[in-house]
Protein backbone atom coordinates (compact mmCIF):
# COMPACT_ATOMS: atom_id res chain seq x y z
CA UNK A 1 0.00 0.00 0.00
CA UNK A 2 1.53 3.35 -0.84
CA UNK A 3 -0.13 6.67 -0.08
CA UNK A 4 1.39 10.01 -1.09
CA UNK A 5 0.30 13.14 -1.02
CA UNK A 6 2.36 15.37 -3.44
CA UNK A 7 3.49 18.74 -4.35
CA UNK A 8 4.19 18.26 -7.93
CA UNK A 9 2.25 17.53 -10.72
CA UNK A 10 2.26 13.99 -11.53
CA UNK A 11 0.57 11.49 -14.31
CA UNK A 12 -1.71 8.83 -12.88
CA UNK A 13 -0.98 6.04 -15.50
CA UNK A 14 2.67 6.17 -15.48
CA UNK A 15 2.52 5.97 -11.51
CA UNK A 16 0.03 2.58 -11.52
CA UNK A 17 2.14 1.10 -14.12
CA UNK A 18 5.11 2.06 -11.94
CA UNK A 19 3.20 1.00 -8.66
CA UNK A 20 2.30 -2.36 -10.46
CA UNK A 21 5.69 -3.65 -11.43
CA UNK A 22 7.23 -3.20 -8.05
CA UNK A 23 4.02 -5.59 -6.59
CA UNK A 24 4.56 -8.99 -6.11
CA UNK A 25 0.95 -10.43 -7.09
CA UNK A 26 1.54 -11.77 -10.45
CA UNK A 27 -1.60 -14.02 -11.40
CA UNK A 28 -3.61 -13.03 -8.38
CA UNK A 29 -4.66 -9.41 -9.67
CA UNK A 30 -7.49 -10.33 -11.81
CA UNK A 31 -8.70 -6.97 -11.51
CA UNK A 32 -7.90 -3.27 -11.00
CA UNK A 33 -10.17 -0.33 -10.65
CA UNK A 34 -8.45 3.57 -10.99
CA UNK A 35 -9.95 6.65 -10.07
CA UNK A 36 -8.74 9.83 -11.52
CA UNK A 37 -9.83 12.95 -10.04
CA UNK A 38 -9.03 15.89 -12.81
CA UNK A 39 -9.24 20.33 -12.16
CA UNK A 40 -12.31 20.89 -13.88
CA UNK A 41 -12.25 24.80 -15.44
CA UNK A 42 -15.96 25.05 -14.47
CA UNK A 43 -17.70 24.53 -10.56
CA UNK A 44 -20.86 25.07 -9.32
CA UNK A 45 -21.41 26.96 -12.44
CA UNK A 46 -18.68 29.37 -12.55
CA UNK A 47 -15.73 29.35 -14.62
CA UNK A 48 -12.57 28.53 -12.59
CA UNK A 49 -8.88 29.63 -13.22
CA UNK A 50 -7.01 27.38 -10.94
CA UNK A 51 -7.09 26.62 -7.19
CA UNK A 52 -5.27 25.96 -4.12
CA UNK A 53 -5.21 22.82 -2.09
CA UNK A 54 -4.65 22.91 1.79
CA UNK A 55 -3.86 19.76 3.39
CA UNK A 56 -3.76 18.96 7.64
CA UNK A 57 0.14 17.71 7.17
CA UNK A 58 -0.09 14.29 9.20
CA UNK A 59 -3.94 13.75 9.87
CA UNK A 60 -4.58 13.75 5.95
CA UNK A 61 -2.06 11.01 5.87
CA UNK A 62 -3.19 8.87 8.71
CA UNK A 63 -7.11 9.38 7.53
CA UNK A 64 -6.11 8.53 4.43
CA UNK A 65 -4.27 5.01 5.89
CA UNK A 66 -7.74 4.89 7.78
CA UNK A 67 -9.66 4.86 4.56
CA UNK A 68 -7.46 1.98 3.07
CA UNK A 69 -7.49 -0.20 5.97
CA UNK A 70 -11.27 0.09 5.94
CA UNK A 71 -11.95 -0.84 2.45
CA UNK A 72 -9.47 -4.38 2.78
CA UNK A 73 -11.22 -5.51 5.91
CA UNK A 74 -14.78 -4.79 3.81
CA UNK A 75 -13.44 -6.32 0.84
CA UNK A 76 -10.66 -8.46 -0.41
CA UNK A 77 -8.11 -6.10 -1.83
CA UNK A 78 -4.58 -7.01 -2.65
CA UNK A 79 -2.93 -3.33 -2.73
CA UNK A 80 -3.68 0.58 -3.23
CA UNK A 81 -2.17 3.20 -4.09
CA UNK A 82 -4.30 6.87 -3.28
CA UNK A 83 -1.79 10.16 -4.38
CA UNK A 84 -3.38 13.39 -4.14
CA UNK A 85 -2.18 16.68 -5.10
CA UNK A 86 -1.62 19.58 -2.31
CA UNK A 87 -0.54 23.29 -3.22
CA UNK A 88 -0.84 25.69 -6.31
CA UNK A 89 -3.32 23.03 -9.00
CA UNK A 90 -3.67 24.38 -12.56
CA UNK A 91 -6.64 23.37 -15.06
CA UNK A 92 -6.22 19.56 -15.77
CA UNK A 93 -4.02 19.19 -13.58
CA UNK A 94 -4.29 15.29 -11.98
CA UNK A 95 -5.96 16.14 -8.09
CA UNK A 96 -6.00 12.27 -7.21
CA UNK A 97 -5.35 9.07 -8.15
CA UNK A 98 -7.13 5.86 -6.33
CA UNK A 99 -6.49 2.30 -7.50
CA UNK A 100 -7.56 -0.86 -6.19
CA UNK A 101 -6.12 -4.32 -7.04
CA UNK A 102 -8.17 -7.35 -6.60
CA UNK A 103 -8.25 -11.02 -7.35
CA UNK A 104 -12.47 -9.89 -8.58
CA UNK A 105 -14.21 -6.61 -10.22
CA UNK A 106 -16.88 -6.52 -7.43
CA UNK A 107 -13.68 -6.04 -4.62
CA UNK A 108 -12.08 -4.31 -6.43
CA UNK A 109 -14.49 -1.55 -7.98
CA UNK A 110 -16.57 -1.57 -4.72
CA UNK A 111 -13.51 -0.36 -2.62
CA UNK A 112 -12.32 1.78 -5.24
CA UNK A 113 -15.67 3.93 -5.04
CA UNK A 114 -15.61 3.68 -0.77
CA UNK A 115 -12.25 5.23 -0.98
CA UNK A 116 -12.94 7.63 -3.31
CA UNK A 117 -16.01 9.12 -0.97
CA UNK A 118 -14.84 8.74 1.99
CA UNK A 119 -11.80 11.12 0.39
CA UNK A 120 -14.03 13.72 -0.73
CA UNK A 121 -16.12 14.16 2.26
CA UNK A 122 -13.80 13.01 5.10
CA UNK A 123 -10.12 13.52 4.26
CA UNK A 124 -9.00 16.83 5.59
CA UNK A 125 -8.29 18.63 2.42
CA UNK A 126 -9.92 22.05 1.30
CA UNK A 127 -10.05 23.56 -2.19
CA UNK A 128 -9.68 27.38 -2.71
CA UNK A 129 -10.49 28.36 -6.08
CA UNK A 130 -9.30 31.26 -7.82
CA UNK A 131 -12.12 32.92 -10.28
CA UNK A 132 -12.41 35.38 -12.57
CA UNK A 133 -12.99 38.42 -10.34
CA UNK A 134 -10.89 36.72 -6.85
CA UNK A 135 -10.91 33.66 -4.92
CA UNK A 136 -13.29 31.70 -2.90
CA UNK A 137 -13.26 28.35 -0.75
CA UNK A 138 -14.92 25.61 -1.94
CA UNK A 139 -17.68 24.84 0.81
CA UNK A 140 -18.59 21.15 0.12
CA UNK A 141 -17.87 18.84 -2.37
CA UNK A 142 -21.00 18.12 -4.78
CA UNK A 143 -22.76 14.73 -5.15
CA UNK A 144 -20.70 13.57 -7.77
CA UNK A 145 -22.78 13.43 -10.66
CA UNK A 146 -24.27 16.67 -13.49
CA UNK A 147 -26.90 18.14 -12.06
CA UNK A 148 -29.09 18.29 -15.02
CA UNK B 1 -1.48 21.87 31.20
CA UNK B 2 -2.17 22.97 27.68
CA UNK B 3 -3.34 21.76 24.13
CA UNK B 4 -2.07 23.09 20.78
CA UNK B 5 -5.06 24.36 19.13
CA UNK B 6 -5.05 24.38 14.63
CA UNK B 7 -6.97 26.17 12.40
CA UNK B 8 -7.97 25.41 8.34
CA UNK B 9 -8.63 26.79 5.57
CA UNK B 10 -11.58 29.42 5.17
CA UNK B 11 -11.73 29.18 9.57
CA UNK B 12 -8.05 30.40 9.11
CA UNK B 13 -8.60 32.87 7.03
CA UNK B 14 -11.51 34.31 9.29
CA UNK B 15 -9.78 34.16 12.37
CA UNK B 16 -6.15 35.27 10.87
CA UNK B 17 -4.36 32.66 12.49
CA UNK B 18 -3.43 28.90 11.83
CA UNK B 19 -1.72 27.36 15.42
CA UNK B 20 -1.86 28.72 19.45
CA UNK B 21 -0.65 26.99 22.32
CA UNK B 22 -3.71 27.43 25.30
CA UNK B 23 -3.28 26.58 28.67
CA UNK B 24 -5.67 25.36 30.99
CA UNK B 25 -6.36 23.75 34.76
CA UNK B 26 -8.15 20.37 34.90
CA UNK B 27 -11.52 19.50 32.82
CA UNK B 28 -11.47 21.35 30.23
CA UNK B 29 -13.56 20.50 27.20
CA UNK B 30 -13.64 21.19 23.30
CA UNK B 31 -16.41 23.77 23.50
CA UNK B 32 -14.81 25.99 26.31
CA UNK B 33 -11.33 25.42 24.54
CA UNK B 34 -12.94 27.29 21.65
CA UNK B 35 -14.84 29.88 23.99
CA UNK B 36 -11.24 30.51 25.79
CA UNK B 37 -9.34 30.67 22.29
CA UNK B 38 -11.90 32.86 20.93
CA UNK B 39 -12.86 35.66 22.77
CA UNK B 40 -16.22 34.04 24.43
CA UNK B 41 -17.72 33.24 21.20
CA UNK B 42 -19.55 29.64 20.77
CA UNK B 43 -18.36 27.42 18.48
CA UNK B 44 -20.10 27.34 15.06
CA UNK B 45 -21.97 24.02 14.53
CA UNK B 46 -20.81 23.48 11.09
CA UNK B 47 -17.11 23.07 11.99
CA UNK B 48 -15.68 19.78 12.23
CA UNK B 49 -12.85 18.60 15.00
CA UNK B 50 -10.03 16.47 15.34
CA UNK B 51 -8.30 15.62 18.82
CA UNK B 52 -4.64 14.37 17.87
CA UNK B 53 -5.51 13.80 14.52
CA UNK B 54 -8.74 11.98 14.52
CA UNK B 55 -11.82 13.09 14.27
CA UNK B 56 -14.13 13.45 17.57
CA UNK B 57 -17.97 13.99 17.45
CA UNK B 58 -19.28 15.76 21.26
CA UNK B 59 -17.84 18.06 23.43
CA UNK B 60 -15.13 15.47 24.59
CA UNK B 61 -12.76 16.11 27.34
CA UNK B 62 -9.28 17.21 26.13
CA UNK B 63 -5.87 16.17 28.21
CA UNK B 64 -2.71 17.60 28.43
CA UNK B 65 -0.15 17.84 25.05
CA UNK B 66 -3.57 17.14 23.03
CA UNK B 67 -3.31 18.33 19.01
CA UNK B 68 -7.11 19.85 18.40
CA UNK B 69 -7.91 20.88 15.35
CA UNK B 70 -11.15 22.72 14.11
CA UNK B 71 -12.10 22.98 10.50
CA UNK B 72 -14.56 23.42 7.96
CA UNK B 73 -16.56 20.98 5.54
CA UNK B 74 -13.67 18.83 3.65
CA UNK B 75 -13.40 19.44 0.08
CA UNK B 76 -10.78 17.65 -1.78
CA UNK B 77 -10.56 14.96 -4.20
CA UNK C 1 -15.37 6.70 -28.39
CA UNK C 2 -12.96 4.12 -29.17
CA UNK C 3 -13.46 0.38 -29.54
CA UNK C 4 -11.10 -2.42 -30.36
CA UNK C 5 -10.73 -6.01 -30.30
CA UNK C 6 -7.18 -6.84 -29.93
CA UNK C 7 -5.21 -10.03 -30.62
CA UNK C 8 -1.87 -8.66 -29.54
CA UNK C 9 -0.62 -7.93 -26.25
CA UNK C 10 -1.66 -3.89 -24.77
CA UNK C 11 -0.32 -1.98 -22.01
CA UNK C 12 -3.97 -0.48 -20.24
CA UNK C 13 -2.14 2.57 -19.09
CA UNK C 14 -0.24 3.37 -22.02
CA UNK C 15 -3.33 3.16 -23.96
CA UNK C 16 -5.60 5.22 -21.54
CA UNK C 17 -2.94 7.78 -21.66
CA UNK C 18 -2.49 8.17 -25.30
CA UNK C 19 -6.25 8.33 -26.02
CA UNK C 20 -6.83 10.76 -23.36
CA UNK C 21 -4.47 12.69 -25.61
CA UNK C 22 -6.56 13.19 -28.09
CA UNK C 23 -9.66 13.67 -26.76
CA UNK C 24 -10.45 17.38 -27.11
CA UNK C 25 -11.92 17.32 -23.35
CA UNK C 26 -9.44 19.71 -21.50
CA UNK C 27 -10.27 21.18 -18.95
CA UNK C 28 -14.29 19.30 -18.73
CA UNK C 29 -13.51 15.54 -17.71
CA UNK C 30 -13.03 15.63 -13.74
CA UNK C 31 -13.07 12.35 -13.40
CA UNK C 32 -12.00 9.21 -15.10
CA UNK C 33 -12.47 5.94 -14.09
CA UNK C 34 -10.51 2.80 -15.46
CA UNK C 35 -11.00 -1.02 -15.44
CA UNK C 36 -8.14 -3.44 -16.02
CA UNK C 37 -9.47 -7.39 -16.08
CA UNK C 38 -6.25 -9.34 -15.86
CA UNK C 39 -5.63 -13.09 -16.70
CA UNK C 40 -5.20 -14.89 -12.97
CA UNK C 41 -3.37 -18.24 -12.31
CA UNK C 42 -6.36 -19.93 -10.66
CA UNK C 43 -10.51 -20.16 -11.48
CA UNK C 44 -13.24 -21.94 -9.68
CA UNK C 45 -10.78 -23.70 -7.71
CA UNK C 46 -8.21 -25.18 -10.21
CA UNK C 47 -4.57 -23.61 -10.87
CA UNK C 48 -4.42 -22.24 -14.40
CA UNK C 49 -1.92 -22.27 -17.26
CA UNK C 50 -3.02 -19.73 -19.71
CA UNK C 51 -6.25 -19.51 -22.02
CA UNK C 52 -7.75 -18.75 -25.72
CA UNK C 53 -10.55 -16.43 -25.96
CA UNK C 54 -12.98 -16.18 -29.00
CA UNK C 55 -15.31 -14.17 -30.08
CA UNK C 56 -18.24 -13.76 -32.74
CA UNK C 57 -16.53 -11.18 -35.23
CA UNK C 58 -19.02 -8.18 -35.90
CA UNK C 59 -21.12 -9.28 -32.98
CA UNK C 60 -18.71 -8.29 -30.34
CA UNK C 61 -17.92 -5.12 -32.01
CA UNK C 62 -21.24 -4.15 -32.30
CA UNK C 63 -22.46 -5.23 -28.80
CA UNK C 64 -19.46 -3.58 -27.19
CA UNK C 65 -21.10 -0.09 -29.40
CA UNK C 66 -24.38 -0.89 -27.94
CA UNK C 67 -23.27 -1.26 -24.28
CA UNK C 68 -21.19 1.86 -24.37
CA UNK C 69 -24.33 3.79 -25.91
CA UNK C 70 -26.34 2.67 -23.22
CA UNK C 71 -24.21 3.71 -20.85
CA UNK C 72 -24.40 7.20 -22.50
CA UNK C 73 -27.49 7.55 -22.14
CA UNK C 74 -27.51 6.60 -18.77
CA UNK C 75 -24.81 8.55 -17.29
CA UNK C 76 -23.23 11.81 -18.57
CA UNK C 77 -20.06 10.62 -20.38
CA UNK C 78 -17.59 12.39 -22.50
CA UNK C 79 -16.42 9.70 -24.00
CA UNK C 80 -15.07 5.58 -23.41
CA UNK C 81 -12.41 3.44 -24.53
CA UNK C 82 -12.86 0.19 -24.61
CA UNK C 83 -10.17 -2.95 -25.66
CA UNK C 84 -10.80 -6.43 -25.44
CA UNK C 85 -7.84 -8.96 -25.82
CA UNK C 86 -8.85 -12.50 -28.34
CA UNK C 87 -6.21 -15.21 -29.32
CA UNK C 88 -4.09 -16.47 -26.88
CA UNK C 89 -3.80 -15.35 -23.45
CA UNK C 90 -0.81 -15.96 -20.92
CA UNK C 91 -1.06 -15.35 -17.17
CA UNK C 92 -1.02 -11.69 -16.40
CA UNK C 93 -1.59 -10.61 -19.43
CA UNK C 94 -4.85 -7.96 -19.83
CA UNK C 95 -7.94 -9.03 -20.91
CA UNK C 96 -9.94 -6.19 -20.96
CA UNK C 97 -9.76 -2.42 -20.26
CA UNK C 98 -13.03 -0.32 -19.78
CA UNK C 99 -12.12 4.08 -19.46
CA UNK C 100 -14.92 6.36 -18.67
CA UNK C 101 -14.26 9.85 -18.69
CA UNK C 102 -17.21 11.97 -17.18
CA UNK C 103 -17.51 15.89 -15.62
CA UNK C 104 -18.20 13.78 -12.17
CA UNK C 105 -17.09 11.21 -10.60
CA UNK C 106 -20.17 9.51 -10.23
CA UNK C 107 -20.98 9.22 -13.83
CA UNK C 108 -17.75 8.24 -14.86
CA UNK C 109 -17.64 5.09 -12.40
CA UNK C 110 -21.38 3.79 -12.40
CA UNK C 111 -20.78 3.81 -16.35
CA UNK C 112 -17.40 2.20 -15.79
CA UNK C 113 -19.26 -0.72 -13.73
CA UNK C 114 -22.10 -0.84 -15.99
CA UNK C 115 -20.61 -1.22 -19.06
CA UNK C 116 -17.99 -4.02 -17.96
CA UNK C 117 -20.77 -5.75 -16.14
CA UNK C 118 -22.88 -6.03 -19.45
CA UNK C 119 -19.51 -7.06 -21.51
CA UNK C 120 -18.98 -9.63 -19.00
CA UNK C 121 -22.93 -10.99 -18.94
CA UNK C 122 -23.49 -10.36 -22.86
CA UNK C 123 -21.11 -9.52 -25.17
CA UNK C 124 -19.88 -12.49 -26.83
CA UNK C 125 -16.60 -13.48 -26.10
CA UNK C 126 -15.63 -16.99 -25.06
CA UNK C 127 -13.09 -18.20 -22.60
CA UNK C 128 -11.04 -21.72 -23.12
CA UNK C 129 -9.00 -22.63 -20.40
CA UNK C 130 -5.51 -24.50 -20.16
CA UNK C 131 -4.95 -26.57 -16.80
CA UNK C 132 -2.54 -28.90 -15.68
CA UNK C 133 -4.41 -31.98 -16.94
CA UNK C 134 -5.65 -30.74 -20.04
CA UNK C 135 -8.57 -27.85 -21.33
CA UNK C 136 -11.96 -26.31 -20.38
CA UNK C 137 -14.27 -24.38 -21.73
CA UNK C 138 -15.27 -21.72 -19.03
CA UNK C 139 -18.97 -22.17 -18.27
CA UNK C 140 -20.46 -18.65 -16.83
CA UNK C 141 -18.68 -15.74 -15.42
CA UNK C 142 -18.34 -15.12 -11.46
CA UNK C 143 -20.51 -12.82 -9.76
CA UNK C 144 -17.18 -10.57 -9.55
CA UNK C 145 -16.38 -11.28 -5.78
CA UNK C 146 -14.01 -13.27 -3.65
CA UNK C 147 -16.06 -16.56 -2.29
CA UNK C 148 -15.06 -16.54 1.53
CA UNK D 1 -34.54 -18.95 -49.41
CA UNK D 2 -31.31 -19.63 -47.21
CA UNK D 3 -29.94 -18.25 -44.01
CA UNK D 4 -25.89 -19.25 -42.76
CA UNK D 5 -26.06 -20.39 -39.22
CA UNK D 6 -23.15 -20.25 -37.07
CA UNK D 7 -21.91 -21.87 -33.58
CA UNK D 8 -19.50 -21.11 -31.12
CA UNK D 9 -17.36 -22.09 -28.30
CA UNK D 10 -18.19 -25.63 -26.88
CA UNK D 11 -21.12 -25.85 -28.87
CA UNK D 12 -18.87 -25.19 -32.38
CA UNK D 13 -16.63 -28.13 -30.65
CA UNK D 14 -19.17 -30.72 -29.91
CA UNK D 15 -21.16 -30.13 -33.20
CA UNK D 16 -17.87 -30.25 -35.20
CA UNK D 17 -18.55 -27.56 -37.37
CA UNK D 18 -18.64 -23.34 -37.13
CA UNK D 19 -20.37 -22.48 -40.42
CA UNK D 20 -23.22 -23.57 -42.54
CA UNK D 21 -25.59 -22.55 -44.39
CA UNK D 22 -28.95 -24.17 -44.38
CA UNK D 23 -31.74 -23.78 -47.51
CA UNK D 24 -35.91 -23.60 -46.25
CA UNK D 25 -39.28 -22.77 -47.71
CA UNK D 26 -41.15 -20.08 -46.02
CA UNK D 27 -42.54 -19.59 -42.30
CA UNK D 28 -39.01 -20.92 -40.71
CA UNK D 29 -38.27 -20.18 -37.27
CA UNK D 30 -35.54 -20.31 -34.92
CA UNK D 31 -36.19 -23.69 -33.02
CA UNK D 32 -37.50 -25.60 -36.82
CA UNK D 33 -34.09 -24.01 -38.16
CA UNK D 34 -32.03 -25.88 -35.19
CA UNK D 35 -33.90 -29.38 -35.68
CA UNK D 36 -33.00 -28.70 -39.46
CA UNK D 37 -29.73 -28.81 -39.16
CA UNK D 38 -28.96 -30.75 -35.83
CA UNK D 39 -30.78 -34.46 -36.99
CA UNK D 40 -33.96 -33.53 -35.47
CA UNK D 41 -32.73 -32.96 -31.94
CA UNK D 42 -34.54 -29.96 -29.70
CA UNK D 43 -32.52 -26.83 -29.51
CA UNK D 44 -30.81 -26.59 -25.87
CA UNK D 45 -32.38 -24.43 -24.12
CA UNK D 46 -29.13 -22.45 -22.37
CA UNK D 47 -27.99 -21.18 -26.07
CA UNK D 48 -28.19 -17.72 -26.45
CA UNK D 49 -29.32 -16.97 -30.34
CA UNK D 50 -28.63 -13.92 -32.22
CA UNK D 51 -29.85 -13.37 -35.77
CA UNK D 52 -27.84 -10.93 -37.76
CA UNK D 53 -25.61 -10.11 -34.87
CA UNK D 54 -28.51 -8.87 -32.02
CA UNK D 55 -29.45 -11.54 -29.07
CA UNK D 56 -33.20 -12.54 -29.79
CA UNK D 57 -35.32 -14.16 -27.55
CA UNK D 58 -38.20 -16.46 -28.38
CA UNK D 59 -38.75 -18.65 -30.86
CA UNK D 60 -38.35 -15.98 -33.82
CA UNK D 61 -39.07 -15.90 -38.00
CA UNK D 62 -36.16 -15.86 -40.09
CA UNK D 63 -35.98 -14.33 -43.21
CA UNK D 64 -33.33 -15.01 -46.32
CA UNK D 65 -30.28 -14.19 -45.99
CA UNK D 66 -30.27 -13.72 -42.17
CA UNK D 67 -27.33 -14.81 -39.87
CA UNK D 68 -28.49 -16.71 -37.28
CA UNK D 69 -25.72 -17.78 -34.85
CA UNK D 70 -25.94 -20.55 -31.64
CA UNK D 71 -23.61 -20.02 -28.58
CA UNK D 72 -23.30 -20.89 -24.57
CA UNK D 73 -23.51 -18.37 -22.23
CA UNK D 74 -20.84 -15.91 -22.36
CA UNK D 75 -17.64 -15.60 -20.69
CA UNK D 76 -15.55 -12.63 -21.64
CA UNK D 77 -13.88 -9.67 -19.45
Amino acid sequence: MRIEIRKEVFEPYREVAAYQKILAITGKAGATCVFVGTMRDFNEGSSVRGMTLEHYPGMTEKHLHEIAAQAGERWRVLDCLILHRVGEIRIDDVIVLVAVWSAHRGDAMDACRYIIEDLKSRAPFWKKEQLDDGERWVESNTTGYSEE
Amino acid sequence: MAVTVKYFASLRETLGRNEETIEFEDGMRLSRLWKKANDGEPMPESLMTAVNMEYVKGDVELADGDEVAFFPAVTGG
